[in-house]
This record gives structure tokens, C-alpha cells and sequence, in this order.
């Protein structure tokens, strides 16, 4: 708990960061900025997560292991997503999401 | 194995053995072996079902069997015949051969060609033995898909575009036959008991008017379609004029009566209560048919336009004897199918060897054919003159008995409108004649036409086997109207009751 | 008597067909034409025996004709009342047109050895030449109306065959489909006719529609239609086909033009026997044309009339000499129908049906006679002008001799067999209708003069300078001529004069006898006629130029057919084909089909449209996606709240 | 007190995370989106989980936001500013983030959340390394190990798939280039027809 901040701040805070990440994966163009994009939306879904276990279920721990195993996703996820990029980008040279679509023909 | 069963068992297994040949060949000696098969298994169907009627057997359908297939559904592989169907099962088997022995020319791919030929036969075999409608529904979907390839691949033409219209407006209206078969299946159990799909279950359903309203018209334009019903036809001609001859022999010849003789065992028998209240307005569409597309006939260049309008025309009289309700236009409409079956064969296989040897199919650009091909020309002439109605052919027989039929029922609209499609026997005569006269007589238009030569053994052995035919039902008549009519007392008990 | 044999009549002119159409191009030509010859001798010999054995022995029996059935079988069952069958119905009238089909069909496939000598199809020839009189026999045996019309459509076709047998020319290719259509078109109304009596009666057997007692003459005289009965109707209906088939005004056009084909097939098809089909169906029908129809049968008393007027003016200016011919049969036919259409029912009444069958068969004899002659002229002379002959009374004696006989018959001069059968006609009209006798002496006075202009332009008149001299045709051909002149002169008075013995009304056989006032008149009018024709013809004169620049308009009216082909043609092409069947079949290419492709075509479209949607690009479906959840949440909200 | 860095630490979040997706440099948006990282982390601290704040530092700035920097070294020129924003796309998606975020925000805002007021578990590490560990009731081992299973599949994946040779620049090499382009005209944005056109 932190003193004088309830739930509510927390959430909108996370809420606020989801919808930013969210505006940036609609409008960015490159596909680094898209995962750095997705990377914030994981991080205020991972503050949900903890927040709530903290203020409402603190006799558990599930939200903290979410987290927890998130953040293990997240770093696969970008690995395995910045290989993609780089290989698109030795192949095509270019990673803009919008050229990049050799797969709908 | 029982003998309708063989029905389908026989192509299939030519299937196979097409599949494993190695040359185009083989594949066609395969193929004519196997229709060969058929057709005498056919024919002993046919001879088999006289045993069985003159053995007292007043069953409706005969040589019944049933397979649970779809349990939940209750979908069974119910087959069956009656007189009707063994007929038209004699006409397939002999169109199939004969449509065989059309297309001995094929060599491109010829292995698939005759594969996709066949498999069509299955599934119109299928159709004629089934009394499951959902069973039939699978056959009939069968015979209509390899239509498109065959029609894409190995036509000519604007090939592609006629495929692909014949294929969506059959689809088409196989979708709106489909709910209207469902729509049966769900009220089956309106007397108690389980949902059925058999025909004969079906027949003893006191189905709802208000169902029938909506599943009549449905079913009946479903099936229309295929039987080129007015305005839905358009497909046929351009389909036609692109495929293969024996694609289109099959086609009109056969596929085009899956339309009328489930327009009468289906959409009729089952529900003849909004068959009745509705028939005018589906007469007046089949008597506008009838006329148009013997008018339309007149006024095309192309022979097969003009062979294939004709059938539009002579299948409205069809699904129009359909809508009489008496024993007399009904036996008509079964015998109008197989007589149109044998003749539109006979003119789309003659067409196919015509436009072999003169590479177009412009009566314009031809002439004189009879100086150069006596025999063509010939089998030309007496396919025109059945086709016209001439006596000693089939067709007269049949449209005789429509036209006697039509004129039983003394109200005046229906007088009117059996007055119109009587008066297409004069229009089909007009373009008949025409185009005969311009194609085969007068003086030969192009030099390099005086070099063609005549018929060879493939292709005699085609019109023999089809003027035969004709000839046959067309001098004695009597037996094959006998069988028909035996197995139309039990639908026409049903319209007594009405 | 069994007369169970005379199914061979019919039936070896078929077998005669089936071989020559199938194995008759791989043998020598004479061969086919010796079967087809050999057969329908056989036939003849049958229906001779069989005519003697029917008159003289086994048909009367209590004074009255009986309708013999020797052979039936069922042939196409319809529902229980309503079947075809196909059988042999022997009754004085069916008996009289078998001798007359089989003696004419038998000359002329005599006399097409010579004719048609040398020709390509020879086997063809006689192998439709069969089909003709498979079918003309077929049907004057008929035992039912369904019957009658199933040979009819195959005489049509066999027609059409024959009259096309020149399949190269155009006019005859084209002939031959205008025959056909105008006859399919007078069938369409015959077969509505049979539809509705079927209808009415329940059946269609000859035997329970003419019973005079029958329930048929009764069942079609209400309900009707316009002021007349059904019935009335449905005889007018059946009239047309007649029509149609007998050439009458105003389906006449085709026959003219059926003067295409060889000639041979012009004296057997449209002069003695095809033709006279329509004659033969009133003549069948005729109890219930009188009895339940009295208004029918006026229709074809005036059909009859005017055909035979209208005809015989056409004839004078025409100069195809089978033209000639061919409205001089219109006319003729006229009169037969005209008789029927004044006759009465019983025996001295029903004199008007015994002359137009007695007139039926001296002139299928006069007319096949003229024809073959012609027939002779034209292979001699190769023209069917008159203008290209003139003289060829020298080069051709036989010819010349027997055509002269015929032309005479054909006048009515005594004792000529015209003269007789036209006697009787002229009776029965001069009993019945004042109007229409006077047409058909008219008629008579004209038909001399225009036979006569005939003759002496062929035979007398100016001699041509030809190419090579004409001669006289060979024996083939000959002897058919000799043997119908002789049939011209005796088949009259000379020794048949009690035609009344043989065919009446209503089938009791009764006297005839010669009115001396009507035939003194008829004779006088014809031999004005002919003295015309010798003033103007006989030798070559300027006259007749005269007379028909002082006729003009008129004269160019007739020669040209008063424009009833026009006419016709406009009516086919420009309105049939031009308003209707164009029409139609660019509805249907463009509107139907049309309707058609624009349902695929919107399809398309709609699918193009909705198919940006899934463009590829991944910002897209995120987008939508949290659009729709966004909307979704909203959604929820709102209805969960409320 | 602690109210006050909570603030501090929201507003950083806040802050940065917007300049991370609006940034036309790549590289200072891969460094702001470390700022952010690190400002949740504190959140962590905060909420006294020592631990997960430790993950967060470590795997997510220390791994994750390296990672990118990296692959942002890789492809991209760093002196060159990315293309502006098209309006029309700025304003569809600031519109649907807004109205997802104001809908969120106001549910958020409605509701009373209750706690159930149990006491608190134990998060020190060696609770947690218990209960990661552990298959009883509160017990996590088989995500675990699921997880480790990824990690593994995922760590194969993306050597198999950046190890790859260009096969696609230069068929006719002998030898398998490995190396990046270096001319400036690698790096130019291409049309779809020279996509294609390199692609055959």
C-alpha cells in the first residue's frame, strides 16, 4: 500500500499508459517503435496486475507471479521480435510496417 | 451388393481404374468399358424392374435399402426406384456412353477429363436412385461440381466466365433448394414421430400450408433452375456454348432433368397443396419459357445458342406438364425429359463434330454440310425433325402427351396458356428449319469445307446409339408411358385427395 | 373376308424406306429404285384386291357400307379414355384413296426412272419417295384423328424432303421449309382442334365421333365462344390444319413454290394425293361437320369457293408452266371442298361428298396426268417457261396426245373424267348456294381458258429455235402418261358412272345421275373458254400483250400473286422475326442476362468495397479491433446500465 | 511523503511514455521508454514488491530496453527523424485511444472496489522462490515451467531466425554475406516495387 494513493490512481495511471501504448502502435510506422509500443501496454497491464493483488487479494500472490511471468513473455517475446525485424530488415531493407507486406498477395 | 448400389459402385471403380491408366488411351478405352458396363447394368435395371412389377410388386419404390448415415440427423443412404426413375437411369446410362465414345477426341488431359466425367455420372446416378433428400442433395451437388472444370478447363470460348456463371446460378439456387429440403426435414415431424428425410416418409406427412407456402416456391425454383426455368436460364446458353461436347451432351441431356424430376417428385409430391395454389403464376413463367425461347431460338447464329435456347424452350414444357396435376401431362413431363435428353445429346454431340471439322460454329460461315458430310448432315436432319416434333421421334410422344394432358383441366387460364405452349411447336419449326437449311443445304460456302470428310467409327457409334434412341421410344411408346404411369398412381392419389 | 394383310400396304413402304435411307447409298441406284417400285407395286396390287373384294363382296352388308377394322393395336395410352392406336380402318372413302395413292405413287416411281436418270441421289430419291407413301397410306387408313395426325406431320415432312430434294438451290431449300412452317402452322391449329374434341368427346376414334347417332354430335354444342359452340370451334381448328395441308386461300402460298422440287414429286405430293389430304379430313369427318357443326362446315363451303376463284385468276398470268399447274390443283381443291361444304348427309342430299370424292380421284388421275407431262416437257426442253417453248406438238406426240386428253379432262368436256366429277360438284352447289355456284361456273369458264393458253403455248403456237431438238421421253416415262391418260378418260362415266354406287354420306350406295341442264350450261361455259384461249394462243398474236397492257394494274396483280407473298414475308420477317424473335432474344441476352451479370457484377463490387478492409496492414485490424471493443464496451454499458 | 513520489513516479510514467510514442528519433524514444520502465519499477518499490521491482530493473530496463537499443542501432540511421504522422491516422488513433481511455478511466473512477482484508502474504524472495517452486495450494510450478519451456523455444527461435544468411541480397556470392549494408541508400524507404523487385 502506499500511503495516501488508492487503487483508483493506480489504475488510471496504468489505464493512461495502456491507451498511450495503444495510440502508439496505431500510429508509428516502424516496427521497433511498435514493440516499444507493446512493451507499454505489457508494463500498465503488469501495474493492474500488481496494484490489484496488493490492494484487494493481499493474503495471495497471483498477480505478482503474473507479473512476474509477463515480464519472462515480454523478454521472449522481444527477443524473438527484434530477430524478426532484423532478418525483415537484412532481407528487405526495410522495417516499415506498412511495406512490409509481401505475405497478403 | 445390391443391384442399385452397383449404380454407383460401377463408376466409381472406373474412377480408380481411370486414375491408375497410363495413357489418354487406356483411359478412354477404360472409360468406354465402364460405360459400357453401366449401360447394361441399366438396362438390366430397367429389365429387372419389370420382373418385379409383373411379380405383383405394387410398392411405390422398388429394390429399397437403407443405411443409417448421419445418426444424428436421421440422414440415411436410402435408395429406391420407381418408374420414373429407372427410366431416366436408362436415359443416363445411354448418354454417358454415348457421350463417352463423343469425346474419344480428347487427349489434353485426358485423364482428368474423363475422370470429372464420370464422377459427374456418379452423382447423377445418385440422384436418380436416392429418396433420402439429403442424400440426393449430396448427389446432385456432385453432378454440379465438375461441371465448372470441366467446362473451365476443356472448353472454349469465354470458357471461364460461363463456368463460373453456370456454377454460382446452379449454386445459387442449390442454396435456396437446400433450405426448402430443411425446411421439410423440420416439419416432418408435424404428425408426431422423428424427422425424416425419406421421400416416402415425407409423402405421408400432412405438411402445413403455411409451410408449404414458403418451401414450394422454394424448392420448385431451386430446381427450376437447373431445369432452365425462365428467368433463371441464362446460364445455359453461355455454359453450353462454351463446354466440351460431351459436357454439354451430359448436361442437357441429363443434369437439365435433375431440375424437372425433382421439381416433380420434390416440390410437386411433397407439397402439392401450395403446388396447386400456386401454379399459376409458375405457369405463366414456364409458358412465357416455352414461347421465348423458341423465339429466342430464331435469331441465333451460333449452332449451339441455338440448341441451347431450344432446350430452354422444350424444358419449360417440362416443368409446365409438371404443374397439371393429371396422370396424363405428368407422364409427358417424364417422357419430354428422357426425349429431350436423347435429342439435345443427339444435337450437341452432331454440333461437336461438325465444329471439329469446320472450326466454327457460325451457321453463317457454313453451308451445304449434306454434299460434303452425308452422314452428319443426315443424323443433322433427323435430330432436327425429332426435335421439331416430327412422329416416329421421341419427342412427338412426349409433347403429345403434355399437350393432352394440358388440355384436361378445363379452366380457362390453364386452356390458354396449354394454347401457348402448343403454339411453340410451329416457332420450333421456324428456327429448326432454319438453321438446318442454312447449315446443311444451299450451295457450300467455303472452299476448304469441301475436303472435310465424314463421320468416323467413334462418332458413328455416338449417334447410332442415340438415334436408336429415340427411334425406339419414339415407335413404341407404349411400355415406357406404361412404366411411368404405374408409378405415378401414388402421387396422383395424393392430388385426388386434394 | 380377312383383310388383315393390308397392314402390308403401308408397312412395305416402310421397310421399302428403312433400306434405301440406310443401305441405299452403297448399291447401284437402280436397285433402290427397283425395290421402292416393286413395293409399291406389290401395294397396289393389294389395294386393288382389296377395293374389289370390299365393293363387291364383303362391304355391304343390309344395304349399308361397313367400317372395317382388320388391324388395331394400342399405340400411346393417354389416361383411361384418351389412346393412340395405330390400325387400318377400311371404309369406302379410305379404300378409294389407297387405289388412287397407290396406282399415282406407282406411276410416278415408274416414270422417275426415266426422270430422274443419272441423278446423284437417286437412292435418296426413292427412299423419300417411300417415306411419302408409308405415310400418305398411313394416313388414309387412319382409325382415329391421332392417327391421321401422326401421318399427317410425316406427309409434311416427307414433303418438305422431296420438294428440298434439290438441297443446293436456294428457292428449293427455301420452298421446302416455307411448305413445311405454313403447314405446321395450320397443324398447330389442327391439334388444338384434336385437343379440343378429345376434350369434349373423350375420345378420338373415327367410329365414335362420325356415329350420326353418337354422343359426340351432341357433347361439344354448348359453351361457346364468340356466338359459336365449342365444337364449331374445334372443327374450324381442324379445318385450318385441312387447310393448310389442301393449300386453301389463305395458307395457299406455299404450294406454288413447292414447284421446286422435281417433278415427279409435283404430281404425286401437291397435285394428286398430299394435297387432297386436307379433302380427305373434312370428307372423314364429315357426320360431324354436318350434323354438330353446320357453321364449321359453311366456313370451308366458303374457303372452298373462294380458293377455287381466287386460283383460277391467278393461273391465267402466270408462265412457269408447273405454276400453272399448281394453282389449277388450288383451284381444283377448292372445288372439292366447296362440294363438302355444300353437301348434305344421306344419299341423294350427300351428292356434294360423293362429286368431291369423285372429283378427288379423276383429278388426282387428270392432274398427276399434266403433271407428268409437264413433267416430260421440262426434261425435254429444260424450262419450265412457256415463253421457251412453243411447237413441241411435233417433237413429242405422246406427250402432246395425253396432255391434250388431260387439258380436256381438266376443262370438263364430255366425256372426259373432269367433266363428270365437276358435273356433280356444280349440282350439289347449284342444290345448296346460288352465290357459289356461279362462282365455281365462273371458275369452270376460266380453268378451260387458262388450260388451253397452256397447251397451246407448249404444244402449238410459235416454234422456238432450242438448242437441241426436244424428243420424245423414254418408255419409263411414257407409259405412266399413257396409262393416266387412259384413267382420264374412263375413270369418268366410261365405266365407273355409278360413282354413287361406291361412296356416299352417310355410306348406303345410290344412283347418279347427269343433270343435263346444270351440264349443258358448264359445258357451253368451257368451250367458251377454250375458243378464247385458241383466238389468243393457237397462233403466235399480238393480243394477248394487248389485253394485258389494257389490265395493267389487275394483270400485274395476278401475275404477282395478288402480293401474298409479300404479304407473308412481311409478316415473318418484319413482324415475327423483327418484332418478336429479336427482340426477344436481345431481352434475353441483354436483360435477363443482363439482370444476372449485374447481380454478379454488385456482388463484385460489394466485395472489392468490404475487400480494403482486410488490406494487410496490421494497424488496420488493430484498429478495428479496439474499435469494436471500445463500441462493444459502450454497447454493454449502455444496455447493462439501463 | 510517499504520496508525493507516487505522483513523481506517475507523472515520469506519464510523461515519457507519451514521448515514447510520439518521438520522431527512434533512439530517444527507445532511452524514454527506459525512463518509463524504470519509473514502474520504483511503483514496484513502492508497493513493497522488492522482488518483482528487482525483475522489472533487471529483465525489462536492463535486458529488454538494451535489446531494442540494440536492434534500433541495427536498422536504423540514428541522425534521421522518422516521418511525420499522417493527421488522418494521428487523429483516428488518438480518437479511439481517447475514447478508450476516457470509457476505462470513467468505469474505473465508478466503481468501489472492495479488498477482502486478509493479511498480507509474504512477497520477500525466498516466499516467493517457495511458492515458484512449490505444487501445493498458492504454489506456481507448473507456469514455471511452462515458462521456462518458452524461454527456451523462444531463445532457439530467434537465433535460428537472425542466424539466417541473406540468401536474398546476393545469390551469386560464393561466400554468405553476413554483414549490413552500409551505403545510405540501404536505408532509404522503399517503394513496393523495389520490395518486389529485391524479393524475386
Amino acid at each position: 500500500m502506499i500511503q495516501g494513493i488508492g487503487l483508483h490512481e493506480i489504475l488510471v495511471v496504468s489505464s493512461l499508459m495502456f491507451f498511450l501504448g495503444i495510440y502508439g502502435f496505431f500510429t508509428r510506422k516502424n516496427l521497433i517503435t511498435i514493440l516499444m509500443s507493446i512493451e507499454l501496454i505489457l508494463n500498465s497491464v503488469n501495474i493492474n496486475f500488481v496494484a490489484f493483488n496488493k490492494y484487494l487479494y493481499p493474503n495471495m500472490m497471483q498477480g505478482h507471479f503474473f507479473s512476474l511471468f509477463v515480464i519472462a513473455i515480454a523478454a521472449a517475446e522481444a527477443a524473438v521480435a527484434i530477430a524478426i525485424i532484423i532478418d525483415l530488415f537484412r532481407n528487405i531493407k526495410t522495417i516499415d510496417v506498412e511495406k512490409v507486406s509481401t505475405m497478403k498477395n | 451388393m445390391d443391384i442399385l448400389s452397383l449404380l454407383i459402385v460401377i463408376p466409381v471403380l472406373t474412377l480408380v481404374a481411370i486414375a491408375f491408366s497410363k495413357s489418354y488411351k487406356q483411359v478412354r478405352v477404360i472409360a468406354a468399358i465402364g460405360s459400357g458396363i453401366q449401360l447394361i447394368q441399366s438396362f438390366n435395371l430397367v429389365w429387372q424392374y419389370l420382373q418385379e412389377r409383373a411379380s405383383g410388386n405394387t410398392a411405390t419404390m422398388v429394390f429399397t435399402k437403407s443405411y443409417v448415415w448421419f445418426e444424428k440427423f436421421n440422414i440415411h443412404y436410402d435408395i429406391g426406384v420407381d418408374g420414373i426413375s429407372v427410366a431416366l437411369i436408362a436415359l443416363t446410362g445411354i448418354i454417358v456412353s454415348a457421350g463417352v465414345y463423343a469425346s474419344w477426341g480428347v487427349k489434353e488431359q485426358a485423364k482428368e477429363f474423363f475422370i470429372w466425367l464420370i464422377l459427374l455420372a456418379t452423382g447423377v446416378f445418385g440422384f436418380f436412385i436416392a429418396i433420402d433428400l439429403f442424400t440426393m442433395f449430396v448427389f446432385y451437388e456432385i453432378a454440379v461440381i465438375p461441371m465448372y472444370l470441366l467446362i473451365g478447363v476443356w472448353g472454349s470460348g469465354k470458357k471461364e466466365y460461363s463456368a463460373m456463371k453456370l456454377t454460382l446460378m446452379l449454386m445459387g439456387a442449390s442454396a435456396i433448394l437446400l433450405v426448402a429440403l430443411i425446411g421439410l426435414y423440420l416439419y416432418s415431424d408435424v404428425d408426431g414421430g422423428v424427422r425424416t428425410w425419406n421421400i416416402l416418409e415425407l409423402a405421408k406427412v400432412t405438411m402445413p400450408i403455411e409451410a408449404q407456402r414458403i418451401f414450394f416456391p422454394m424448392a420448385f425454383v431451386g430446381f427450376g433452375a437447373l431445369g432452365a426455368l425462365f428467368p433463371f436460364h441464362t446460364w445455359s446458353p453461355d455454359g453450353h456454348a462454351s463446354a466440351p461436347t460431351a459436357v454439354s451432351m451430359l448436361h442437357a441431356g441429363v443434369l437439365m432433368k435433375l431440375g424437372g424430376y425433382g421439381a416433380l417428385r420434390i416440390a410437386v409430391g411433397l407439397m402439392p397443396e401450395a403446388a396447386q395454389e400456386q401454379a399459376w403464376f409458375f405457369m405463366i413463367l414456364t409458358g412465357i419459357g416455352a414461347v421465348y425461347g423458341a423465339f429466342g431460338a430464331i435469331m441465333q447464329t451460333d449452332l449451339k445458342y441455338i440448341n441451347a435456347y431450344s432446350s430452354v424452350s422444350h424444358l419449360a414444357m417440362i416443368l409446365f406438364a409438371v404443374l397439371m396435376f393429371n396422370v396424363t401431362a405428368l407422364n409427358g413431363a417424364v417422357m419430354q425429359m428422357i426425349s429431350h435428353g436423347f435429342i439435345t445429346a443427339l444435337f450437341f454431340s452432331l454440333i461437336g463434330m461438325i465444329y471439329g471439322r469446320t472450326h466454327t460454329r457460325d451457321i453463317y460461315k457454313m453451308g451445304g454440310l449434306m454434299k460434303v458430310m452425308p452422314i452428319l448432315a443426315g443424323s443433322y436432319m433427323v435430330a432436327s425433325f425429332a426435335s421439331l416434333g416430327l412422329p416416329g421421334f421421341s419427342a412427338f410422344v412426349a409433347e403429345m402427351t403434355i399437350f393432352v394432358g394440358a388440355f384436361q383441366n378445363p379452366d380457362i387460364f390453364y386452356r390458354i396458356t396449354a394454347v401457348l405452349v402448343t403454339s411453340s411447336i410451329v416457332i420450333t419449326a421456324v428456327y429448326i428449319l432454319r438453321a438446318a437449311g442454312i447449315l446443311l443445304m444451299g450451295p457450300i460456302k467455303n472452299e476448304e469445307f469441301k475436303e472435310l470428310s465424314d463421320s468416323v467409327w467413334y462418332e458413328k457409334v455416338t449417334l447410332v446409339i442415340l438415334i436408336l434412341s429415340i427411334t425406339v421410344v419414339g415407335m413404341a411408346p407404349l411400355w415406357l408411358s406404361n412404366m411411368i404411369t404405374d408409378s405415378l398412381t401414388p402421387m396422383l392419389q395424393r392430388f385426388a385427395a386434394l | 373376308m380377312d383383310f388383315q394383310y393390308t397392314i402390308l400396304i403401308p408397312g412395305l413402304m416402310f421397310l421399302s424406306f428403312v433400306y434405301n435411307i440406310l443401305w441405299g447409298r452403297t448399291q447401284a441406284p437402280k436397285i433402290a429404285g427397283l425395290i421402292g417400285t416393286t413395293s409399291i407395286l406389290i401395294a397396289a396390287i393389294l389395294s386393288y384386291y382389296t377395293a374389289y373384294q370390299y365393293f363387291f363382296n364383303v362391304g355391304l352388308v343390309n344395304g349399308t357400307f361397313q367400317a372395317i377394322i382388320p388391324f388395331k393395336m394400342e399405340w400411346l395410352r393417354f389416361n383411361d379414355l384418351l389412346f393412340i392406336d395405330m390400325g387400318v380402318l377400311l371404309d369406302p372413302i379410305s379404300i378409294m384413296m389407297l387405289v388412287v395413292v397407290t396406282t399415282i405413287s406407282s406411276m410416278v416411281h415408274i416414270y422417275s426412272f426415266g426422270y430422274m436418270h443419272g441423278d446423284d441421289g437417286f437412292p435418296r430419291f426413292y427412299a423419300f419417295l417411300s417415306l411419302f407413301s408409308f405415310s400418305m397410306l398411313g394416313l388414309v387408313i387412319a382409325t382415329n384423328i391421332f392417327q391421321m395426325y401422326v401421318f399427317w406431320e410425316l406427309v409434311g415432312v416427307s414433303s418438305f424432303l422431296l420438294i428440298g430434294y434439290y438441297y443446293q438451290k436456294p428457292s428449293a431449300v427455301s420452298a421446302a421449309k416455307k411448305a413445311f412452317i405454313v403447314t405446321r402452322f395450320a397443324d398447330f391449329g389442327f391439334l388444338v382442334g384434336i385437343l379440343l374434341i378429345s376434350y369434349i368427346t373423350g375420345t378420338f376414334d373415327f367410329g365414335l365421333l362420325n356415329d350420326p347417332n353418337g354422343a359426340a354430335m351432341t357433347q361439344g354444342a354448348g359453351a361457346g365462344f364468340l356466338g359459336l359452340s365449342v365444337m364449331t370451334w374445334a372443327l374450324i381448328l381442324m379445318f385450318i390444319g385441312g387447310a393448310g395441308k389442301s393449300a386453301m386461300f389463305p395458307l395457299h402460298i406455299w404450294l406454288p413454290d413447292a414447284m421446286e422440287g422435281p417433278t415427279p414429286v409435283s404430281a404425286l405430293i401437291h397435285a394428286a394425293t398430299m394435297v387432297v389430304a386436307g379433302v380427305y379430313l373434312v370428307a372423314r369427318m364429315f357426320p360431324l361437320f354436318h350434323i354438330a357443326a353446320p357453321d364449321a362446315q359453311q366456313v370451308v363451303l366458303a374457303v372452298g369457293g373462294f380458293t377455287s376463284l381466287f386460283a383460277a385468276v391467278i393461273a391465267i398470268t402466270q408462265i412457269d408452266i408447273k405454276r400453272v399447274l399448281a394453282f389449277s390443283t388450288l383451284s381444283q381443291l377448292g372445288y372439292m371442298m366447296a362440294a363438302l361444304g355444300a353437301s348434305g348427309y344421306g344419299a341423294e342430299e350427300g351428292i356434294g361428298y360423293t362429286a368431291s370424292m369423285w372429283h378427288l380421284f379423276t383429278h388426282a388421275m387428270f392432274k398427276a396426268l399434266l403433271f407428268l407431262g409437264a413433267g416430260s416437257i421440262i426434261h425435254a426442253v429444260h424450262s419450265n417457261n412457256m415463253t421457251d417453248m412453243g411447237g413441241l406438238r411435233k417433237y413429242m406426240p405422246i406427250t402432246h396426245l395425253t396432255f391434250l386428253i388431260g387439258t380436256l379432262a381438266i376443262a370438263g368436256i364430255p366425256p372426259f373424267a373432269g367433266f363428270f366429277s365437276k358435273d356433280e360438284i356444280l349440282v350439289a352447289l347449284h342444290q345448296s348456294s346460288h352465290l357459289w355456284y356461279w362462282v365455281e361456273v365462273v371458275t369452270a369458264g376460266l380453268t378451260a381458258f387458262y388450260m388451253f393458253r397452256l397447251y397451246f403455248n407448249v404444244f402449238w403456237g410459235e416454234n422456238r429455235h432450242y438448242h437441241h431438238a426436244p424428243h420424245e421421253s423414254g418408255l419409263a416415262m411414257t407409259f405412266p402418261l399413257m396409262f393416266l391418260a387412259f384413267m382420264a378418260i374412263v375413270s369418268g362415266g366410261f365405266f365407273m358412272f355409278d360413282f354413287g354406287q361406291f361412296i356416299s354420306a352417310n355410306l348406303v350406295p345410290y344412283d347418279i345421275h347427269i343433270h343435263w341442264d346444270v351440264a349443258g350450261f358448264s359445258i357451253a361455259v368451257a368451250v367458251v373458254g377454250i375458243s378464247v384461249a385458241t383466238v389468243l394462243y393457237m397462233k403466235p398474236s399480238a393480243i394477248p400483250a394487248k389485253l394485258a397492257n389494257a389490265f395493267g394494274p389487275l394483270y400485274k396483280a395476278t401475275y404477282n400473286k395478288f402480293y401474298f407473298d409479300e404479304i407473308y414475308l412481311f409478316v415473318t420477317h418484319k413482324i415475327v422475326f423483327g418484332l418478336i424473335a429479336r427482340p426477344s432474344a436481345w431481352f434475353d441476352r441483354h436483360v435477363v442476362d443482363g439482370l444476372m451479370n449485374a447481380l454478379a457484377w454488385i456482388t463484385n463490387l460489394a466485395s472489392n468495397s468490404i475487400k480494403g478492409v482486410q488490406s494487410g496492414q496490421l494497424q488496420h485490424y488493430a484498429m478495428s479491433f479496439v474499435t469494436g471493443s471500445v463500441a462493444l464496451v459502450l454497447f454493454l454499458l449502455y444496455f447493462m446500465t439501463r | 511523503m510517499e504520496q508525493y513520489i507516487f505522483y513523481i513516479l506517475a507523472s515520469i510514467i506519464l510523461v515519457f511514455s507519451y514521448l515514447t510514442v510520439t518521438s520522431r528519433m527512434i533512439l530517444r524514444a527507445a532511452v524514454y521508454l527506459l525512463f518509463v520502465l524504470i519509473a514502474t519499477s520504483g511503483i514496484y518499490f513502492m508497493l513493497n514488491y522488492n522482488f518483482l521491482a528487482a525483475v522489472q530493473l533487471t529483465v525489462y530496463a536492463g535486458g529488454i530496453a538494451v535489446l531494442i537499443v540494440f536492434s534500433v542501432l541495427l536498422t536504423s540511421q540514428l541522425n534521421e527523424k522518422m516521418e511525420k504522422v499522417t493527421p488522418v491516422k494521428m487523429l483516428s488513433g488518438g480518437l479511439i485511444a481517447f475514447a478508450g481511455a476516457i470509457l476505462t478511466i470513467s468505469t474505473i473512477t465508478q466503481y468501489e472496489f472492495v479488498a477482502n482484508g486478509l493479511a498480507e502474504l509474504d512477497p520477500s524472495p525466498k516466499a516467493i522462490g517457495y511458492a515458484m517452486l512449490s505444487y501445493e495450494h498458492n504454489g506456481y510450478v507448473l507456469p514455471f515451467e511452462v515458462i521456462s519451456v518458452l524461454l527456451l523455444a523462444a531463445m532457439v527461435g530467434a537465433i535460428v531466425i537472425a542466424k539466417r544468411p541473406a540468401k536474398l541480397l546476393n545469390e551469386d556470392a560464393t561466400e554468405v554475406d553476413m554483414s549490413f549494408p552500409t551505403s545510405k541508400d540501404a536505408y532509404k524507404s522503399r517503394t513496393k516495387e523495389e520490395i518486389d523487385s529485391l524479393l524475386k
